[in-house]
């Protein structure tokens, strides 16, 4: 094949593997799923789940099919873009995740434009002042704040912006967003502490990359050519390192759709990690398994970002 | 020339630290001066210093290292007083480097042109347009093709040779006083390295610039430098003109080094091979790729019907540069690249193809011994596990008896028994190689493939192994086929050779009379192409150039 | 990864042929203490563990209670004292268990490649799809709560990272020449993996223990909600932090020294890690 | 990481609400009135209210309330027959309204209805109020009062209360606004039953619950399940008071501590049901207050009979003593409960029998108990879990004593998840938690009737049946108490439910709220709080 032509050929083949992976993962879901006691009628009654009640709703659902049946046909739905209909509150479930989805996404994005820029420039700062007081203070850093319980950052958080300060809102949720310093007061919190949570895998690889890059001839050439030692890491050492970073952020930030529950719970903010436990704990399947795909989606979807962004920024795979 | 030195380096010392945080001292009390156009040559095995010298003219010392003192003084700045600063700013406009290996001194990820002109860009020497215009200059100069675009591409996109050329493009664009070769042909082939010293001489005679040129091979120094300086330990073994030098060589370590150049007289069978056996080795119309097997042939097919045959108790060379194939025969003998069409027989033994299929025994009998010493042994492992292993695996040795025999291998290779504790980062390249060796022995094998053993070593040292490899041959009926783009190692071994280009044998023949009965234009080209220890050599040497179109691979 | 960070140029002493800078020794020391802790914790409670000693609650630090007391107005550093066996002995083991698995697969993944690879690589990528929340779950359903479940579950959700990590490490060393020359050889790929490619990647491996040791002493907590944790009274200091987390804005120390304990411990392990002794050679050149 | 927090999936809420009917309270003087002169009773209850408002501070209209339940779900829904989590409740009462409902004081007041009168407590007949308008603008009439109540019945609807409706037989329409209503048998606790939640009165034929269509005194303009819910002011509601406020926004902060700390901050108005624990969070802030309601909602400990260990005589026993039932309402529940003495009429039910005192905390006694039953030094495990409030701790207490004098109690938290399904009835040794009930008669037939669909205990006894149906036949007030009090004798002796204490209710709101009285019919006024709060400027 044409050598231009390699980085689409990768990325079809990214594409497929995915896909192959996505179908894994419902599968596997649905199984889970299946293998939990309880099923949606009885939850759904609670404590009122007398087996008559539970039998006459189970039937009302239509929960008697072979659950098998039930989820192919949600798969079948899937493949015409339809997610199926919530058990539990008859509403269509795109129409449940979709608010709820894009809500998420803000959040992640937020922490993310965040998180990142700090991350990478703590990682690469200490990278160049390798072994100096910076460099140990940083490490030390990063290790003490994501060994202090997310719960904990939180409300910590809350307590002292909002309650004893009162710069801040409690909630993340319900802030009208119609300025940027609302949104930037809203989000300030819930972003803060993900932060916390998700930076320091960032800060440790990027250190780590660009302490290998730096090792490298073409670097020490650089210094030769009187560059300053900036200069040395930024252009040249940075670009080479980009890679194996890209994939170190890609993980952390897979953490920001899915593992965000607590603060979602504390700052009560709507997002899909809560619709997720929601979903598990009334059994509703399509729900459950619609969570479970956009999960997925945005951890391979980062995935195989990061691996782009490895190719592009290396020429050898580039050309 | 003028009087005054543009260089003068005085009782220059340089201490370095150990991980144990022991100093020790790597050059001790050096002095000398370059003048004004002159090229300087540092000669020495690794370990000489003669880099280390070479960098501290910039004032830089590699971590772990540092100038403990004497002066150095490049024009009219004092280097070693200067502070960090101050040296950046020397850099690149007086003094400049071009590095050992460009292909790893290039950053992959940026264009060549925007790396050539960066001196220009940090030392703000002059406009993008201007200094590329220059930069374009110096690729005419130095012989670069499409001197106009070479500059967009990447480094990977162009080939060795070429990038060392551009290295020096690379150090000449800020008009430096002094440029520093480190070894800057030693990882060329020769067809090419010819087209790379006939540049550099061109435009630093042009631009009457002076130059160090460190090097551990005299032939190419000769061609370069008008004075050579001999270094061992760190210290200045003899200095003088360089046709001096080669005519009356006064210290008993240059006469060392130049014995290694010695022109070696033909190489007689290792014993007499009684004629009923089989040859060792007979390979028949071998076909090996890499990549992808599809319906049985891989998407890159490198060797193309490669046949050949070895009689017990001789030695084949192989030789070809860089993309000829060599290394992937030895890799297909072995089995690690099975070929995927032809036959290789062993003792008249068929041989499976792959190397899973191959039963332990055959495996034993035949061992192959890689180029780089330092990739080929396991950096985690103390000498006694590396050389053990091979002992148990075959011949189930363990414990006293084993150790007994990993003492006997080391000295079979002229090692001490007390550097069987050591770990493989902790040797020298030469030691590195004969451990390598070792292992091979210790299988107790009947072929040896070498796959350019010697290439990574100091002539001197090179010299010595193969001088090992005789030896052991006569005490262990071995045979070697031996891999190597050099041909003057080739004759010091081998009976016969077989000249490869583009995966293929072109010609076979006699080591001995190889000048004489090369017929193939490549062979001749290649044969032509070895540096002689003689400082008119190259300004000497005609070559037809469409032979160099063809053959040699840029 | 693997390079050491923060040695310190400080002499040390090298009786055993060993360089061990201090921050290292820290680590090691606050380490082992809480090793012994977990060991002796029975005999150093002044109470027990699930006893209420005060009808006050989020008591303050007195001469009776050390620490104060939680929010049943039960002993705190009793509480603390008990709970490092549970978060020592559970996390180590897990996070070990995790990295153990982890990296054999990951370095035979490497080796082998091939269908065996991208087969592997894809069903660990789609466990990690599985959300860990419904996969707690299923285990409790499925087999119950016990602190070897608990242990393996941990581990089963620490797996992925692990393997992603490690194979990406041996594919590097998987390329040098001194693997070709074993395979040359004849090696198994069990010696492959095990004597030339592990003890290569064996630094950075290290280091990635240690970050995801502080996760899963987190985690750890987060499961007994699932009925997967720590059966009461016991607890670990997560569930500690949890189970006090009103006490935060009266700063009660119920709440503030669990924290500090795990971390700790955390930073303590990794200061160990990234510090290791390093045994002293002198180059020959 | 942490997708593990606790599901707030506890049926815990379910019917919190009929707790607001504890009582079958204001029966007597019904039946009074009813029988003597089979005149249904005009509804004077409204003016009682509005002379109690009047004496509280002057209402101020406007404002936008901002309230935070303790839990919600995607399975959050607005049809009544499904409620189950107190954010149900609050929506239900904002935007519908029942046939009766009851006052702070717990007695039955009419709300939809005009009147419901009857002669033998078999057939009722129930007027409507006239000109009542649903939110789409049409008039209440029978049929949406048939459709609502007919709906329980149907088991496709899942309805919460379906075995509490299967004692009506009939419901016809006598004319556009009376409707005649025919039970199984005599029960003239029908007024205080038609005042559940559940029995919301909804348009005819609704069967999309996506937006509400009541006659309550908010219009729903937003819904999103699990998330939030925004109501606005109904103008043309049909009651003379209320509501104040323009609208309102609910939902729901599992977390407890967020919750107190967004009351803190001021970005909410009211907190529901705060643990007690984080009351000290809330002192020398003077924007906040409390407001307790005592309530007869339990967690107890179910022994059951028919297994071991619980068929081994004294066992039960020895564990009514072991249970330290002052450190459970001291410790665990920071005071905020009343000791209980196992059995399910709380002392605010006027059937609660005085008599029988709670046991006291005697190890050496329950030692020898369970020396007698054989069981000393035995491991018993105790299922508990975060579903069942406060549970895990209780277990705790009791293990520690157990562990005094030899009994090995080895507690097992189970996760919330699906624990009523999975645990709770099944396991021979574990933990319930139970929402009051109306009526004594309700309790008893649901808990502890032989038949009973919730025998926690699987408690058998013909005498208690009998004694059930009897004092439901029983018209004398006297009489009927007298059963009760045995009845109550029987299940604290014999039953294998262990009734440490009843647990009351603490909300926490803004100072600025006016009009929230502490109610004894639960927390958030009983739900209804909506429409009788104002804020203060």
């Amino acid at each position: 094949m044409p050598a231009s032509f390699i980085p689409y050929f990768l990325v079809a083949q990214r594409l497929g593997i995915a896909l192959i992976t996505l179908v894994i993962v419902s599968f596997a879901v649905f199984f889970a799923t299946d293998l939990l006691p309880g099923d949606v009628a009885q939850i759904l009654l609670g404590q009122a789940a007398t087996p008559e009640a539970v039998a006459g709703l189970r039937e009302a659902m239509g929960l008697n099919e072979p659950a098998i049946y039930r989820f192919l046909s949600w798969l079948a739905g899937l493949a015409t873009g339809d997610l199926g209909t919530s058990y539990v509150n008859n509403m269509p479930v795109s129409q449940l995740i979709g608010g709820r989805l894009i809500s998420s996404l803000k959040l992640a994005g937020v922490t993310t434009l965040f998180t990142v820029p700090i991350a990478l420039s703590l990682g690469i700062g200490a990278a160049m002042a390798r072994g100096s007081l910076f460099d140990r203070v940083v490490s030390i850093l990063t290790i003490s704040v994501i060994s202090v319980p997310e719960f904990m950052i939180a409300t910590l958080a809350v307590l002292i912006f909002a309650v004893w300060l009162g710069w801040l809102p409690a909630l993340s949720y319900g802030v009208e967003v119609d300025s940027w310093g609302a949104m930037l007061r809203g989000y300030a919190m819930p972003v803060i502490t993900l932060s916390c949570v998700v930076s320091a895998q960032m800060i440790r690889m990027t250190r780590a990359a660009v302490i290998d890059t730096i090792n490298t001839p073409y670097v020490e050439m650089a210094l030769l050519k009187g560059a300053s030692r900036s200069r040395m890491v930024l252009r040249h050492a940075l670009p080479n390192a980009l890679g194996p970073i890209a994939n170190a952020v890609a993980l952390s930030l897979s953490y920001l759709v899915g593992g965000v529950i607590i603060v979602e719970t504390i700052f009560n903010y709507p997002g899909i990690a809560k619709l997720m436990v929601d979903a598990v704990s009334t059994r509703d399947l399509p729900l459950i398994q619609s969570c479970a795909m956009i999960f997925c989606i945005s951890y391979l979807s980062l995935i195989t970002l990061a691996d782009m962004i490895a190719i592009l920024a290396n020429p050898r795979l580039r050309h | 020339m003028t009087d005054i030195p543009l260089v003068s380096v005085r009782d220059l010392t340089i201490g370095a630290t150990t991980d144990a945080g022991r100093r020790v001292q790597i050059i001790r009390g050096v002095s000398f001066d370059i003048a004004p156009g002159e090229i300087v040559a540092l000669i020495g095995e690794s370990g000489s210093g003669k880099t280390t010298i070479a960098l501290s003219l910039m004032g830089h010392t590699r971590t772990g290292c540092e100038i403990t003192g004497g002066h150095i003084r490049v024009g009219t700045s004092d280097i070693t007083a200067m502070n960090e600063k101050a040296r950046a700013n020397l850099r690149g406009t007086a003094v400049s480097y071009v590095p050992q290996s460009a292909a790893a001194a290039f950053n992959p990820s940026q264009r060549l042109m925007q790396q050539v002109i960066e001196i220009s860009a940090i030392h703000k020497l002059m406009s993008r347009s201007e200094a590329e215009k220059k930069a374009v200059g110096l690729f005419r100069a130095l012989a670069l093709p499409d001197p106009e675009n070479i500059g967009n591409r990447y480094p990977h996109q162009v080939s060795g040779g070429q990038l060392q050329r551009l290295s020096a493009a690379m150090a000449l664009i800020g008009d430096p006083q002094l440029v520093i070769f480190d070894e800057p042909t030693t990882a060329l082939d020769v067809t090419t390295q010819i087209e790379v010293l006939r540049a550099f001489k061109s435009v630093m005679a042009k631009g009457g610039i002076s130059g160090v040129y460190v090097s551990h091979d005299l032939a190419v120094v000769a061609q370069i430098a008008d004075r050579l300086i001999v270094l061992k330990n760190g210290e200045i073994q003899e200095e003088g003109a360089t046709q001096q030098i080669l005519d009356a060589p006064a210290h008993p370590y240059t006469k060392e080094l130049l014995a290694a150049f010695k022109p070696v007289t033909q190489v007689h069978a290792a014993f007499e091979r009684d004629p009923k056996e089989q040859p060792v080795i007979e390979v028949d119309g071998l076909f090996a790729g890499y990549g992808l097997v599809m319906n049985g042939e891989p998407q890159i097919k490198i060797l193309k019907n490669v046949s050949f045959k070895l009689e017990r108790g001789r030695n084949l060379g192989v030789i070809g540069e860089s993309g000829s194939g060599k290394s992937t025969l030895a890799r297909a003998i072995a089995g690690i690249v099975p070929a995927y069409g032809g036959h290789i027989l062993f003792d008249g033994k068929k041989q499976q193809l792959a190397l899973a299929d191959r039963s332990k025994e055959d495996l034993r009998i035949m061992q192959i011994v890689f180029q780089l010493a330092d990739t080929a042994l396991n950096p985690a492992h103390s000498i006694e596990r590396i050389l053990g292993r091979p002992l148990t695996f075959y011949h189930g040795m363990t414990g006293r008896a084993r150790e007994a025999r990993v003492i006997e291998l080391l000295d079979m290779v002229r090692l001490p028994a007390a550097l069987r504790h050591r770990l493989p980062g902790e040797l020298s390249g030469g030691q590195k190689q004969r451990i390598n060796l070792a292992r091979a022995l210790a299988a107790e094998p009947e072929l040896i493939l070498c796959d350019e053993i010697t290439s990574a070593l100091d002539s001197v040292v090179a010299a010595a192994i193969l001088d090992l490899l005789k030896e052991l041959q006569r005490e262990l009926r071995l045979s070697y086929i031996f891999i190597s783009h050099d041909l003057s190692t080739v004759q010091a071994i081998c009976q016969d050779v077989l000249v490869m280009y583009k995966g293929e044998v072109v010609e076979a023949l006699p080591a001995a009379r190889m000048a004489s009965d090369a017929r193939h234009p490549y062979s001749r080209l290649l044969i032509s192409s070895v540096p002689q220890l003689d400082t008119g050599w190259l300004s000497g040497l005609e070559q037809d150039p469409e032979l160099l179109a063809a053959f040699s691979n840029r | 990864m693997t390079e050491k960070m923060l040695t310190l140029r400080l002499p040390t002493p090298r009786n055993l042929g060993y360089s061990f800078n201090w921050i290292g020794r820290i680590g090691l020391t606050i380490i082992v203490l809480w090793a012994l802790v977990a060991i002796f914790a029975p005999w150093l409670t002044p109470y027990p563990i699930g006893e209420i000693v005060d009808w006050d609650y989020f008591g303050p630090m007195s001469h009776q209670f050390w620490l104060g007391t939680d929010y049943l107005g039960r002993d705190m550093l009793s509480r603390i004292l008990m709970s490092a066996r549970y978060t020592v002995g559970i996390s180590l083991a897990s996070v070990t268990l995790a990295c153990t698995t982890g990296v054999i697969f990951g370095m035979a993944a490497a080796v082998i490649g091939g269908w065996f690879d991208i087969l592997l690589s894809r069903m660990l990528d789609a466990f990690n799809g599985i959300p860990s929340l419904l996969f707690g779950l299923v285990v409790v359903a499925a087999v119950g709560s016990s602190i070897p479940v608990l242990i393996l579950t941990l581990a089963a959700i620490y797996l992925p990272g692990a393997y992603r990590f490690a194979r990406a490490l041996a594919v590097n060393v998987n390329t040098m020449d001194f693997v070709t020359v074993a395979r040359a050889r004849g090696e198994r790929t069990s010696y492959l993996i095990l004597h030339e490619i592990f003890p290569n990647i064996i630094g950075p491996v290290l280091a990635d223990l240690g970050l995801r040791f502080v996760f899963i002493v987190l985690v750890l907590s987060g499961l007994s909600f699932l009925g997967l944790g720590v059966q009461p009274p016991n607890a670990d200091w997560g569930a500690l932090v949890r189970e006090n987390i009103e006490g935060l804005s009266l700063s009660s120390p119920a709440v503030v020294f669990p924290s500090i304990a795990i971390a700790s411990l955390t930073i303590s392990v990794n200061m160990f890690i990234d510090n290791l002794p390093i045994k002293i050679r002198d180059r020959s050149e | 990481m942490t997708n593990k927090i606790p599901t707030n999936w506890t049926g815990r809420d379910d019917a919190m609400v009929e707790h607001a009917i504890r009582r079958g309270a204001s029966r007597r003087e019904l039946l009074k009135m009813m029988l003597a002169s089979g005149v249904g009773i005009a509804a004077g209850g409204s003016l009682l209210l509005s002379a109690g408002r009047a004496v509280a501070a002057t209402p101020v209209s406007g404002g936008h309330l901002k309230a935070a339940g303790w839990s919600s779900s995607t399975a959050d829904t607005l049809d009544p027959a499904k409620a189950s989590l107190s954010t149900d409740y609050v929506r239900c009462c904002a935007f519908y309204n029942r046939l009766t409902f009851l006052n702070e004081a717990g007695e039955v007041e009419m709300e939809l209805a005009d009147s419901i009168s009857t002669d033998d407590a078999v057939t009722w007949e129930v007027k409507l109020k006239k000109g009542v308008l649903f939110h789409d603008g049409h008039t209440l009439n029978s049929d949406d009062v048939i459709y609502s109540l007919k709906r329980h019945l149907d088991e496709a609807v899942g309805s919460k209360v379906n075995s509490i409706a299967k004692q009506i037989t009939e419901v016809s329409k006598l004319d556009d606004t009376t409707v005649k209503i025919v039970l199984a048998t005599a029960n003239a606790d029908l007024p205080t039953i038609l005042a559940l939640h559940h029995f919301m009165i909804i348009a005819d034929g609704t069967t999309d619950f996506a937006k509400a269509n009541g006659t309550g005194a908010f219009l729903c303009e937003t819904f999103e399940p699990g998330v939030k819910s925004v109501a606005v002011k109904n103008p043309n509601y049909f009651k003379s008071e209320g509501p104040y406020l323009d609208s309102f926004e609910f939902f729901a902060i599992t977390d407890n501590n967020a919750r107190v700390n967004a009351l803190l901050s001021g970005d909410i108005h009211l907190a529901a049901a705060i643990n007690p624990r984080s009351l000290r969070m809330l002192e020398g802030h003077d924007t906040v207050r409390t407001s307790v309601s005592t309530s007869g909602n339990y967690t107890d400990l179910n022994i059951r009979l028919d297994l071991d260990p619980g068929s081994k005589a004294g066992f039960i026993e020895g564990m009514k003593y072991l249970i330290d039932r002052e450190a459970i309402q001291k410790s665990v529940l920071r005071g905020f409960a009343e000791i209980g003495n196992d059995q399910p009429i709380s002392a605010a039910s006027r059937y609660h029998n005085p008599n029988l005192k709670p046991r006291d905390y005697d190890p050496e006694r329950a030692k020898s108990l369970f020396d007698k039953a054989g069981l000393l030094g035995q491991t018993i495990p105790v299922i508990a879990s975060e579903a069942a409030g406060s549970s895990v701790d209780m277990a705790v207490v009791v293990q520690q004593a157990g562990a005094q004098i030899g009994m090995n109690l080895d507690v097992q938290r189970m996760p919330s998840d699906g624990y009523w399904s999975n645990y709770w009835l099944k396991a021979p040794v574990h933990f319930g938690n139970i929402n009051p009930r109306p009526t004594p008669d309700i309790l008893f037939s649901l808990l502890y009737a032989s038949d009973a669909p919730w025998n926690e205990s699987q408690y058998k006894s013909e005498k208690f049946d009998k004694m059930m149906v009897e004092a439901r036949g029983a018209l004398d007030e006297t009489k009927r108490t007298e059963i009760y009090w045995e009845m109550q004798e029987m299940i604290s002796n014999d039953a294998g439910t262990v009734i440490p204490a009843y647990i009351s209710n603490v909300d926490a709101v803004s100072s600025k709220l006016g009009g929230l009285k502490s109610n004894p019919l639960g927390g958030m006024m009983g739900y209804v709080f909506a429409e009788h709060v104002w804020l203060e400027a």
